[in-house]
């Protein structure tokens, strides 16, 4: 079979195609080594349809295995899939060439079959990652090798969906009962949930949720047999004990690293501090369309004046905030996209020195030459430094007269808020799973309906640009793709619907003598680990 | 006379308070002979169950003996230290408090306090101490006492309580029993009950008793001798008989009018105008001038000591004092 | 002794009921379970029909039949968060919070009464007043920085014990995990018990002395001393029993809150009980955990106080022939 | 009687002596005036905060993000201001910032013990005075709260105030939400008290006296139950402001408490300890040094209070 069009962008380097290299493993085969890892939450469970939640397929990534993998470059790697694409007869349709010889953990052997029945089982509600897949029509196993996966129309990106979604057994699943995903109304626990079968290298030996998961290398993996044998992972909530557990000795990897504590490790004998950009951005958004704001004293709306959105863009000061709030480890930025993402240019990415006096003027202009009061929403257990970084903010905005009340509380209660629109203003971070802008697009530009906009906060709306977000999805002509997205942030960027702030920075730190890189999407895999 | 067994010379017992120190007994003397039982009467506050603690050398902090002696048959115990007085107590000198309802111990039952008592000074075994301790309760008038000796406290009667802690205070046979206002909290009809085992067995076993009260009728009823506290100074001791029938000290005299009934109690002492001196306002002289009916002008100047007088008796009054009575 | 039982377990339930009622009340109002279980990916619609599926829809009184008719048959549902059933998950978790609680209450009441002791019979030496004022740091200083301190000095600095978890566990039985058969397990349990402990010591202590110094002054101390008993006798015999009675009551109680406190004391260790799962469950919005938790504390103190009721029975005679005479 | 006090002698003195004998106490004990003056100077400083500190850090507008983390008597490596305690993360004087942080917890403190004993002494009056079920059903809740731990009924507390107050308000209500909790789970003990007085006083003469000539008992009562609980009701008071000022740093841990741009004490070392293993040890040290010098300093006190007006112990 042909595969056609190969997926290329600028800055990402997407790369799809028939490299069959593995990119796991490079080191040293296995001598016993266990490897104890802790990070500040635990995986939810271990279904592997249930949940789209970074730590959850953390450590899936581990057990299962998906069809394409995600290098730390953003690029594809094969990993079930040998090949895939775009079939020549046909443009709604994939072709994935499915990898043989594959084993799972109960010694049964992988088969499109599982693949199918996988991939149907992803989409069906009330799986966690139906929303990727919802272009899908029907998922068929051509041959032995071969799966088809039909979708609604032209759908050049979907291949980028697929990185956490992973691949399990149709016979164990049937014999479990659970050829669903776990529902939660269900009232009962679903078997997937503590018990696993995957093809991936390691096998789930124990599980005991938010205190101890323990996974021992598959013998009978395809790929390379990794260095690390034995994972002991442990959820650390409290930021102190996450970093004495390590300086103590009594885990070897932390993945969740304050950055205050970053500087210190990196000084402490024995300890090494690995670092690398988060495909993650944080910025502030506001209520630009309503008639008044409920939390402010304000005559109308201030937000709704540009002048206004553009005062405050002057007043904030990144640099400050990334110096001092995050030591350094972040990269301040304007552009409301990871640089990862397809779509990131460098002139949405510049920034001036604040400029007080230019933004004293501005309010004037846009009719608050005394300013005005609004309350700040933030998470305070999100994102790096959330509480600290709204609260410089209000610092800064307080200089022209902006009078921010600070709400800084626990994400459950945060979140609500932009998906209710019950706030005027908020802080919000934004991970580009798909490395691609249209899914920034969809779900923070567009206007609230249907599937859309879901945590438009904004409120804002303009049909034009809907439309345009709307033609993306069907689009294989990437060139011409391009530039629509370029053309949807112009008017973004000159509307100034979000505040950037910045780039999250990823720290892991390690005792010495382990190597492991920082995963751009905050999924280490310890499969990468190397020794010295 | 031969040895007393109890001789209490020149006491003295101080509170130090942040005003200066209190002088709650003062250079009281007095004896207490073999097989006696000495009265001990007074108002409120002049010092009785004061004595009776320093004699046990029981004094609550921070009250102290501050000078004195007190000799236990020759021996001197005030000085002891800790460990020999705690030996002493129970053992020579048993003690019985005014509120039977209080004094035991609800925990724990008769036997068992019954039994700790005889074993820390008699060394017998367990069952030999309930043996004692069943004929002592019978002794002391508690029917059934074999049975009722595994009661705790409260299910006692006040009267029979008060005798299961007569029981106590006598378990280690001692040779002197401090009984301090024993019939106070008790129902009018058994206090001549409770009065009259105490002497009988007291009397039985030869010990001495002390028998701190204001019921001047009991006194009359039980004491051999009496000895009259005035504001921590002794004013009067002698012979019951001689003491209640003739007075000497006018304050006695006053006290003794006002005993026609048995169950009149000194404290009510209408005859004699006034109240007794807080221990901080103690007048010049004798501490009993301000009241007197016969004060005359060295009471105010001088205190009078302890003089001796026929029979027996001794008498602290500027009144008996021949030879300085001009002054 | 039967009808006051059944009296107490008819007053118990009472109590349980309104307990539930509240917490479950209170906790509709903590935020949206939806927004912690999704990704951000769901759409508004599949957020609105997986509330529909979890009953988030009905009305309150309906949603509180349905909790308390499951609960009564000890099914709380399943977790949001975990999707594991709940009863399973706390009684998971139960062994470790109890242990934790029992070695720290024991640790308090020990020392609590040895000190309480001491400074009462010692009054106004100066050992006992810097007891005294020691032992008030322990209530002078929040909780979690007297444990993050520990960790600090004891695992960070000294390294002789670690700074978090349970250590090695073995089962006993079917389903008690403990960390008290293990050395690494005992190690574990150190500095959480202290830090747990501190606290509740710090009152038994005053409450031991105050009680002592009153029982002290009563004649059958008085009494007991003029039948020449030793200080030993006196103070341990008859002084401390009589003061126990009233201390008894008190810490029994406060093992109802060493329960509560545990909660950061979890927290900070990573204790895995049922404390840090209830504050997490607090940050995720899940209720049927939440709910379950607090209808455990509910359990927890109602058979807490028939047990203190019981054991004041055992302590106190004075109580069994009350009681007897009122059945006669 | 069975003892000699000096007191017993004077009818009445003790409550001539009351002033003095207090004061006499207060001499006597050196930990007593140490913890007074440590008490008095943390309230002044704290009352008079916006006169003592150098700068405001409750005003965002005059914080510079730059000068943060400077560290004690040392120039910021930016902007090379000196500060005696050092700067925290935002930039603020961490002086100013205890200053202003102990106003917090001293209010929340104050008003929490104001709250419980207002609600305790009320409440306390009311079972007392009335008795029967009203007195049972009181005692009865008394109970459900005694064994209801405070942190948790905090939580709730807090949750349900979420629900009600409007976003908008929630910043500024957080703070008299937390007194709530705090005072809601302190209230008992002064009930207690409250209603053992009333028990006793309610059957005198001057009570039936005042039912008679028409006025309201109950107010009669409080005049002459107040004078006689006010003893216990210090005591239990002051030890109830350490623990009000404690309680609320625990919940600032636990993420229900003011908001971070206006800390209180607790806050602040929750803050803190973020940087224990960082380096920045001034941004924990300081405000923990005084929280405690000020829980312990009143702990101290009321210990002694207690003491002091217990005559039995004297």
């Amino acid at each position: 079979m042909r595969v056609k069009s190969i997926l290329r962008s600028s800055r990402t380097g997407l790369l799809a195609g028939v490299a069959a290299t593995a990119l796991v493993a490079s080191g040293i085969a296995a001598t016993a080594e266990t490897i104890r890892w802790a990070r500040v939450g635990d995986a939810l469970t271990m279904d592997p349809h249930s949940q789209n939640e970074g730590p959850t397929h953390t450590l899936n990534h581990h057990i299962y295995e998906t069809l394409v993998g995600r290098a730390d470059d953003g690029s594809l790697t094969p990993r079930l899939a040998t090949e895939w694409g775009i079939s020549d007869d046909d443009e709604t349709v994939w072709v994935f060439t499915i990898r043989e010889g594959v084993k799972f953990h109960d010694g049964s052997e992988m088969t499109v079959e599982d693949v199918v029945f996988s991939l149907d089982r992803a989409r069906t509600p009330p799986s966690g990652m139906a929303a990727l897949h919802a272009a899908v029509e029907e998922v068929t196993a051509v041959d032995d090798t071969t799966v088809h996966v039909r979708m609604a129309g032209p759908a050049p990106l979907y291949v980028q969906n697929l990185t956490n979604t992973f691949i399990m057994s149709k016979a164990w699943a049937e014999a479990n009962g659970v050829e669903t995903s776990p529902n939660f109304a269900a009232g009962e626990e679903a078997y997937s949930v503590r018990n696993t079968n995957g093809t991936g290298p390691y096998m789930l030996v124990e599980r005991d949720p938010e205190v101890r998961t323990v996974l021992q290398v598959f013998a009978d993996h395809w790929d390379d047999a990794p260095a690390v044998s034995e994972i002991i992972y442990t959820p650390i909530s409290e930021a102190a004990t996450r970093v004495a557990a390590l300086l103590s000795g009594e885990v070897d990897i932390v993945q969740d690293v304050p950055v205050q504590d970053i500087a210190r490790l990196e000084q402490t004998q024995g300890i090494r501090v690995v670092r690398g950009p988060e495909n993650r951005n944080i910025f502030f958004s506001y209520d630009m369309v309503s008639e008044s704001l409920a939390s402010s004293n304000a005559e109308g709306n201030p937000f709704a004046s540009p002048e206004v959105r553009e005062a405050m863009s002057l007043a904030i000061d990144r640099n400050a905030i990334q110096q001092v709030v995050m030591r350094g480890e972040s990269q301040p930025s304007a552009a409301p996209l990871p640089p990862f993402v397809n779509g990131w240019t460098e002139e949405m990415h510049a920034f001036g020195d604040p400029d007080l006096a230019r933004a004293g003027e501005l309010m004037a202009e846009g009719g608050y030459p005394n300013g005005f009061s609004v309350q700040l929403d933030c998470p305070n257990d999100r994102y790096l430094n959330d509480e600290a970084i709204c609260q410089a903010l209000v610092g800064m905005l307080a200089r022209i007269n902006i009078n921010v009340d600070l709400n800084a509380q626990t994400r459950s209660l945060h979140f609500p808020l932009i998906e209710n629109w019950e706030t005027d203003f908020y802080m919000l971070g934004w991970g580009v799973p798909t490395f691609d802008s249209q899914y920034v697009f969809d779900f923070l530009v567009h206007s609230r309906e249907g599937s859309y906009g879901a945590f438009n906060g904004a409120r804002y709306s303009n049909p034009e640009l809907d439309a345009k977000i709307e033609s993306l999805a069907t689009m294989t002509d990437l060139e011409a793709r391009d530039a629509v997205i370029a053309e949807i942030w112009d008017q973004v960027m000159e509307d100034r619907i979000f505040l950037n702030v910045h780039n999250q920075v990823l720290a892991y730190a390690m005792r010495d003598g382990i190597n492991l890189d920082v995963h751009p999407e905050n999924q280490p895999r310890m499969t990468t680990v190397t020794f010295d | 006379m031969s040895q007393p067994l109890l001789s209490v010379r020149n006491l003295v017992v101080e509170f130090p308070t942040r005003r200066g120190i209190l002088r709650a007994l003062d250079h009281v003397s007095f004896d207490i002979a073999e097989g006696e039982v000495l009265g001990m009467v007074g108002e409120s506050g002049a010092g009785k169950s004061l004595t009776g603690a320093a004699i046990i050398g029981l004094l609550e902090p921070p009250g102290r003996v501050a000078s004195g002696e007190i000799w236990l048959r020759g021996e001197r115990i005030d000085t002891l230290p800790p460990e020999k007085m705690r030996r002493i107590r129970g053992r020579r000198i048993g003690m019985v408090f005014q509120d039977p309802l209080t004094s035991l111990n609800p925990l724990y039952t008769v036997a068992e306090q019954l039994i700790e008592t005889i074993r820390t000074h008699i060394d017998v075994s367990e069952k030999e101490a309930r043996k004692r301790a069943v004929a002592l309760l019978d002794r002391v008038g508690i029917p059934a006492a074999a049975r009722r000796i595994d009661d705790y406290p409260h299910h006692f009667s006040g009267g029979m309580r008060q005798r299961v802690v007569i029981a106590l205070a006598l378990a280690a046979e001692p040779e002197l029993v401090i009984a301090d206002e024993p019939t106070t909290a008790l129902d009018v009809s058994v206090q001549a009950q409770i009065i009259d085992v105490l002497k009988e067995i007291c009397a039985e076993r030869g010990a001495s008793v002390m028998l701190i009260t204001h019921d001047m009728g009991v006194i009359a009823e039980t004491a051999d001798r009496v000895a009259v506290l005035y504001a921590g100074r002794l004013a009067e001791i002698g012979p019951v008989r001689d003491v209640i029938q003739r007075a000497e000290h006018p304050y006695t005299a006053g006290l003794m009018g006002s005993i026609p009934t048995l169950t009149q109690t000194a404290d009510r002492l209408t005859q004699i105008p006034g109240s007794m001196p807080r221990l901080n306002a103690i007048p010049q002289g004798c501490a009993f001038n301000p009241r007197c009916p016969q004060v005359f002008e060295r009471c105010r100047i001088a205190r009078p000591d302890l003089i001796a007088r026929e029979g027996g008796r001794h008498v602290a009054c500027w009144l008996y004092d021949k030879e300085a009575s001009d002054v | 002794m039967i009808a006051f039982i059944l009296r107490r377990l008819v007053q118990s339930v009472i109590v349980m009921l309104a307990v539930a009622l509240v917490s479950f009340a209170l906790f509709r109002f903590v935020g949206d379970p939806i927004a912690s279980m999704v990704g951000q990916e769901v759409t508004l619609a599949e957020r609105a029909e997986i509330r529909e599926a979890l009953g988030l829809n009905d009305p309150f009184i309906v949603q509180f039949w349905n909790f308390i008719a499951r609960a009564a048959t000890g099914d709380f549902g399943i977790s949001y968060r975990l999707q594991q059933p709940v009863m399973e998950l706390i009684l998971s978790r139960l062994p470790a919070t109890l242990e934790l609680a029992l070695v720290s209450g024991i640790l308090a009441f020990a020392f609590g009464v040895g000190f309480g002791v001491y400074t009462a019979l010692r009054r106004g030496s100066w050992v006992s007043g810097t007891i005294m004022t020691v032992s008030l740091i322990g209530v002078s200083l929040p909780t979690f920085l007297i444990g993050v301190l520990l960790i600090w000095v004891f695992a960070v600095e000294l390294q002789w014990l670690p700074s978090f978890g349970r250590g090695e566990t073995v089962y006993i039985g079917n389903w008690w995990r403990t960390g008290l058969l293990t050395e690494s397990g005992r190690a574990s349990l150190i500095l959480p018990a202290i830090t747990l402990g501190l606290y509740q010591m710090t009152l038994i202590m005053r409450l031991v002395r105050a009680e002592m110094l009153e029982v002290l002054r009563t004649d059958y101390i008085k009494f007991a001393r003029a039948r020449g008993l030793s200080n030993r006798a006196v103070h341990f015999g008859h002084a401390l029993k009589n003061t126990l009675v009233p201390v008894i009551t008190i810490t029994g109680l406060q093992m109802g809150s060493i329960i509560a406190f545990s909660i950061i004391t979890e927290t900070v260790f990573q204790w895995p009980g049922v404390g840090a799962l209830f504050i997490r469950s607090v940050q995720f919005v899940d209720v049927p955990v939440m709910a379950a938790y607090l209808m455990l504390i509910a359990l927890v103190f109602v058979v807490i106080n028939l047990i203190v009721d019981l054991l004041y029975y055992a302590v106190d005679p004075r109580l069994r022939v009350d009681r007897a005479n009122a059945k006669s | 009687m069975t003892e000699f006090t000096p007191d017993e002698s004077r009818p009445n003195a003790l409550a001539r002596a009351w002033d003095s004998d207090i004061a006499y106490s207060f001499r006597r004990s050196p930990l007593a005036i140490i913890a007074a003056v440590v008490s008095l100077i943390i309230i002044l400083a704290a009352v008079f905060a916006p006169w003592i500190a150098p700068h405001d850090p409750f005003n965002p507008a005059t914080l510079n993000l730059m000068d943060g983390f400077t560290p004690p008597m040392e120039p910021n490596a930016f902007t090379g201001n000196v500060y005696w305690l050092g700067t925290d993360n935002q930039g603020r004087d961490v002086f100013s910032t205890i200053l202003f942080g102990a106003r917090i917890s001293l209010f929340v403190g104050f008003m929490a013990v104001l709250f419980a004993m207002v609600l305790g002494i009320t409440l306390g009056l009311i079972a007392g005075y009335r008795g029967g079920w009203v007195d049972s059903l009181l005692m009865r809740v008394a109970d459900v709260q005694l064994t209801f731990p405070s942190i948790l009924l905090a939580l709730l507390i807090f949750g349900v105030a979420r629900g009600f107050i409007p976003p908008a308000y929630r910043e500024a209500m957080a703070i008299w939400v937390l007194i709530v909790a705090i005072g809601l789970a302190e209230w008992v003990q002064y009930a207690r008290v409250v209603r053992g007085a009333t028990m006793v006083e309610k059957n005198k003469e001057y009570v039936q006296a005042a039912r008679v000539i028409g006025a309201h008992p109950a107010k009669i009562l409080l005049r002459h139950i107040l004078p006689n609980v006010m003893g216990p009701v210090l005591v239990i008071a002051t030890i109830g402001l350490a623990l009000a000022i404690i309680a609320e740093a625990t919940l600032s841990f636990l993420g229900v408490g003011v908001p971070p741009t206006q800390p209180s004490l607790g806050t602040l070392i929750r803050i803190g300890q973020g940087f224990l293993f960082s380096g920045e040890w001034w941004i924990l040290l300081f405000p923990s040094i005084t929280l405690l010098a000020l829980a312990l300093s009143v702990n101290l006190l009321g210990d002694w209070l207690r003491d002091a007006l217990n005559p039995r112990l004297r």
